[in-house]
């Protein structure tokens, strides 16, 4: 495990976390969401967690984001907050 | 001194990180009134406790858990990964179901801000 | 088969909700009969597990070939096996009750899915009773806890949806407490066996984190049993969801929450822990009388039946608490026959006001008037559940509160009995009023909605619970012949 | 977007590698990465990419509301089958050696485990798949 490349993940991972939840459109937060469990999956994966990894990129990164635009094709794009 | 907590913070910082993140979830949950931010903020808040259980196993110089022919490789503990791919199930089980509430929630009040929807109960408690 | 009989308490409800799904698509009438008779084997399957372990005191089984400390194992004891009881029987009850009352509650073409959901809920419940495996109960308290989520937005309108959002929100923040706090305890010890937990921690009693984990635990378990100043998702859900629903929250569901705080407290982290450690035990039984006071007094102020109801539920998990917390025999009991107090009547008095909606779709006590008259037995299945909440004699709430009064007259926690005492008068002052207004004022002029009572299925199932309540306060040595020797084992170490 | 001619000829021409590939994964979970519930995710998308590319009335007229119920049915029927399977030949619930088959214990647990995660697959493929439809179909028309 290199400590500087996961070090900068973790960085990346902070910042789209509080991106995703700070920016308006929700389009783009979810976006943002799947940036955030794609740069997880990974540091996962490079903690020697392949499998969880994996699990994380095909669900947290694909179906998780897929549902989410579709809820938000249906419902609103613009959040308040 | 410091060279001393220097690797102490190195072997410790993703316990740290996934800290940090579990608050961000968390406070998205709480204070955001958006209902589709709450639910991010829950993914947010549920990634980072699995971080914390991918910290848990990792192993200094560990290799995967698959078993490979022939080499006595000092494997990470599977364990872990195991109740994580089962709460991630759990994760986007709970995910799909606050979403299909949304857009419930959404065609009967047209709106998903939280403060909307308590405007709109108050009078009748 | 009968040495399989932990697992199959669990198989069946799981096979059952996809059978009822396939059913219900082939005809919608098939689902309801489908999910009964699933949960009457299921409630056969319990009785016989109840026998064996009646003779064999503990039944452990092993998934797959998998020994205990690595495997997933399922044990069964006595205080699994009343809980299952009470879990099933309820279960069975609301399951009846379900086949006319949410002809009006939900939508037609979605009750193959509430049966499914219903059965997966009764699985998910199953499932923490009987399981050994503290990472196990985690997975089945969440499958509990989406079915439940979904069950209370089922209903039509929109209330029922924002309820049931909040309650989803509350629920997965509970949920990562507890995922958390087994995190903590696997980084310790390297094993989620509840047993081997048990044996593993003593020397670790001292350490941060353990007692981090701890903390983590008692947090999630008090969201999810809604302990007092966490309370804040329950009135809405209560009260919005379909009254079987209702009825089944009640009952059900926070009865496994409640069970879960007892086994994590007494069987994963011991007495010993819990009282010389890290001192909660304290904390929680002051936090459970609060909560006992709060909830009644908030449920005076309320003008509908569901949410009085919701609030005075409130107030009776804290005496189930209470009763843990003050960690005598007689507290104890006291609490733990609470469990199955406070499901039978509350099921009964959830069931009535269920009753009361779907015959006149009344749902504040001031439009309950003249009801005596016009629905003589669930008025009368009212009383009955009425009077059991307050704690008179012959019925089984006297009982619970009877043990109560003495557990803490033995601690010495005088505050505690007067706590029990005022209240008894303020659930008296509340189920009076409504009292009055069923009994003692005169409905006014034309009556709309239909007169006489509800239709058998959901009238039977209130009238065995009434009924239930007079029994077991009557031949309340049935239940403690069970649950006696139960408090004596958690207690074990004191 | 429905008439994009690239959208449809890339999708027509990844669907099936990525069926194939979710097949893969439900197979050899038992000896590497992988296992039927990271499968069935694989296998679902692979739907939800056709319903991106075609619509959703075309995936209906494939794949009625039915079919999915049934598969999700008969993934959970292969598990608890073979669970009670085990029971009948004397061993505990998913206690897979016990299965007297013409091979040695060993493969025949690696054998009934992939049954097993064949099962889990269809489950997880059926119900993420129509999870996706019920959130993106809105009622009477299409999304």
């Amino acid at each position: 495990m290199i400590w500087e490349f996961n070090f900068a993940m973790f960085i990346f991972l902070v910042i789209c976390a509080i991106a995703a939840i700070t920016v308006k459109n929700l389009l783009s937060a979810v976006v943002i969401l799947s940036a955030y469990s794609l740069i997880m999956a990974v540091l996962w994966a490079e903690m020697n967690a392949v499998d969880v990894g994996f699990t994380e990129a095909a669900v947290g990164a694909g179906i998780t984001t897929v549902l989410f635009i579709a809820a938000i094709s249906r419902t609103t794009r613009r959040s308040r907050d | 001194m410091i060279e001393d907590l220097f690797p102490l913070l190195l072997t410790r910082y993703n316990y740290y990180m996934a800290v940090i993140i579990m608050m961000i979830g968390l406070y998205a949950m709480i204070a955001k009134s958006n209902l589709v931010k709450k639910i991010i903020g829950l993914n947010i808040f549920q990634t980072a406790i699995f971080l914390f259980y991918i910290s848990i196993a990792d192993v200094r110089g560990g290799t995967a858990p698959i078993l490979i022919e022939g080499s006595n490789a000092l494997y990470v503990n599977p364990v872990p990964h195991v109740l994580i791919l089962t709460a991630i199930v759990v994760s986007v089980s709970t995910t799909a179901v606050a979403l299909s509430l949304v857009i419930r929630i959404h065609r009967e009040y047209r709106t998903v801000e939280e403060e909307d929807l308590m405007r709109m109960e108050g009078g009748s408690g | 088969m009968m040495e399989h009989l932990p697992v199959l308490v669990v198989i069946i409800p799981l096979i059952g909700a996809y059978t009822s799904l396939v059913g219900g698509w082939v005809d919608r009438r098939y689902a309801f009969p489908i999910a009964f008779i699933n949960i009457l084997t299921q409630f056969t399957a319990a009785l016989l597990l109840t026998v064996r372990v009646m003779q064999e005191g503990v039944v452990r089984y092993n998934l797959g070939d998998w020994l205990p400390p690595w495997g997933i194992e399922y044990v069964v004891d006595r205080l699994n096996i009343y809980v299952l009881l009470i879990l099933l029987f309820l279960s069975l009850l609301c399951c009846a009750y379900s086949k006319r009352s949410i002809g009006m509650e939900i939508e037609e073409r979605k009750h193959t899915g509430f049966y499914t959901i219903f059965l997966l809920l009764v699985a998910g419940v199953t499932g923490i009773t009987v399981t050994g495996d503290i990472f196990n109960l985690y997975v089945f308290l969440e499958i509990s806890s989406l079915a439940a989520y979904t069950l209370v937005s089922s209903g039509r309108g929109g209330k029922g949806l924002v309820a049931g959002f909040n309650y989803l929100v509350m629920g997965s923040v509970s949920a990562c407490f507890i995922l958390l706090g087994i995190g903590h305890l696997y980084m310790l010890t390297g094993t989620l066996n509840m047993a081997d937990l048990a044996r593993v921690l003593p020397p670790l009693y001292t350490s941060t984190t353990l007692h981090t984990a701890f903390v983590f635990f008692i947090v999630g378990l008090s969201i999810k049993t809604a302990l007092f100043p966490l309370h804040l998702w329950l009135p809405d859900a209560y009260t919005h969801a379909p009254s079987t629903v209702s009825a089944l929250l009640s009952t059900v569901v926070s009865k496994m929450g409640v069970y879960a705080t007892i086994r994590i407290l007494f069987s994963v982290f011991t007495v010993e822990f819990v009282v010389g450690y890290f001192p909660v035990m304290e904390f929680l039984s002051w936090l459970a009388a609060i909560a006992i006071i709060a909830g009644s007094l908030l449920a005076i102020a309320q003008r509908d039946l569901k949410r009085m109801l919701a609030y005075s539920s409130v107030g009776q998990m804290g005496y189930i608490l209470l009763g843990v917390g003050m960690v005598n025999q007689l507290a104890m009991t006291g609490g733990i026959l609470h469990m199955l107090n406070h499901a039978v009547m509350k099921g009964c008095l959830f069931m009535v006001a269920g009753a009361f909606i779907f015959r006149t779709g009344f749902r504040r006590i001031d439009d309950l008037k003249g009801m005596g008259k016009r629905m003589p037995w669930t008025s009368a299945a009212l009383v009955i559940g009425a009077l059991s909440m307050i704690g008179i004699p012959p019925t089984v709430g006297f009982m619970s509160k009877w043990y109560l009064a003495l557990g803490a007259i033995e601690a010495g926690q005088w505050v505690f009995l007067a706590v029990i005492l005022a209240s008894s008068l303020l659930s008296a002052v509340y189920f009076w009023r409504l009292l009055e207004y069923v009994y003692f004022r005169e409905g006014e002029g034309g009556v709309e909605g239909g007169t006489g009572d509800v239709p058998l299925p959901m009238l039977i199932p209130m009238l065995v619970l009434a009924a239930a309540c007079l029994l077991f306060g009557i031949f309340v040595s049935i239940p403690l012949s069970l649950i006696d020797p139960v408090a004596e084992s958690l207690l074990g170490g004191v | 977007m429905r008439e994009d001619v690239v959208i449809r000829t890339v999708c027509r021409a990844m669907i099936p590698f990525i069926q194939l590939f979710a097949l893969y994964v439900i197979l050899h979970g038992s000896s590497s990465a992988g296992g039927g519930f990271q499968g069935g995710v694989i296998f679902a998308s692979a739907f939800i990419l056709y319903v991106i590319a075609f619509g959703i009335m075309e995936v209906r007229r494939r794949m009625h509301e039915k079919v999915v119920v049934a598969l999700s049915s008969l993934g959970l029927y292969i598990y608890a089958g073979i669970g009670i399977l085990c029971i009948l030949f004397g061993a505990g619930f998913l206690g897979y050696s016990a299965i007297p088959l013409p091979v040695s214990a060993a493969e025949t647990r690696g054998l009934m485990m992939e049954f097993v995660e064949i099962g889990i697959g269809l489950t997880v493929m059926a119900v993420m798949t129509s999870i996706f439809m019920d959130i993106s179909v809105k009622e009477g028309g299409e999304d």
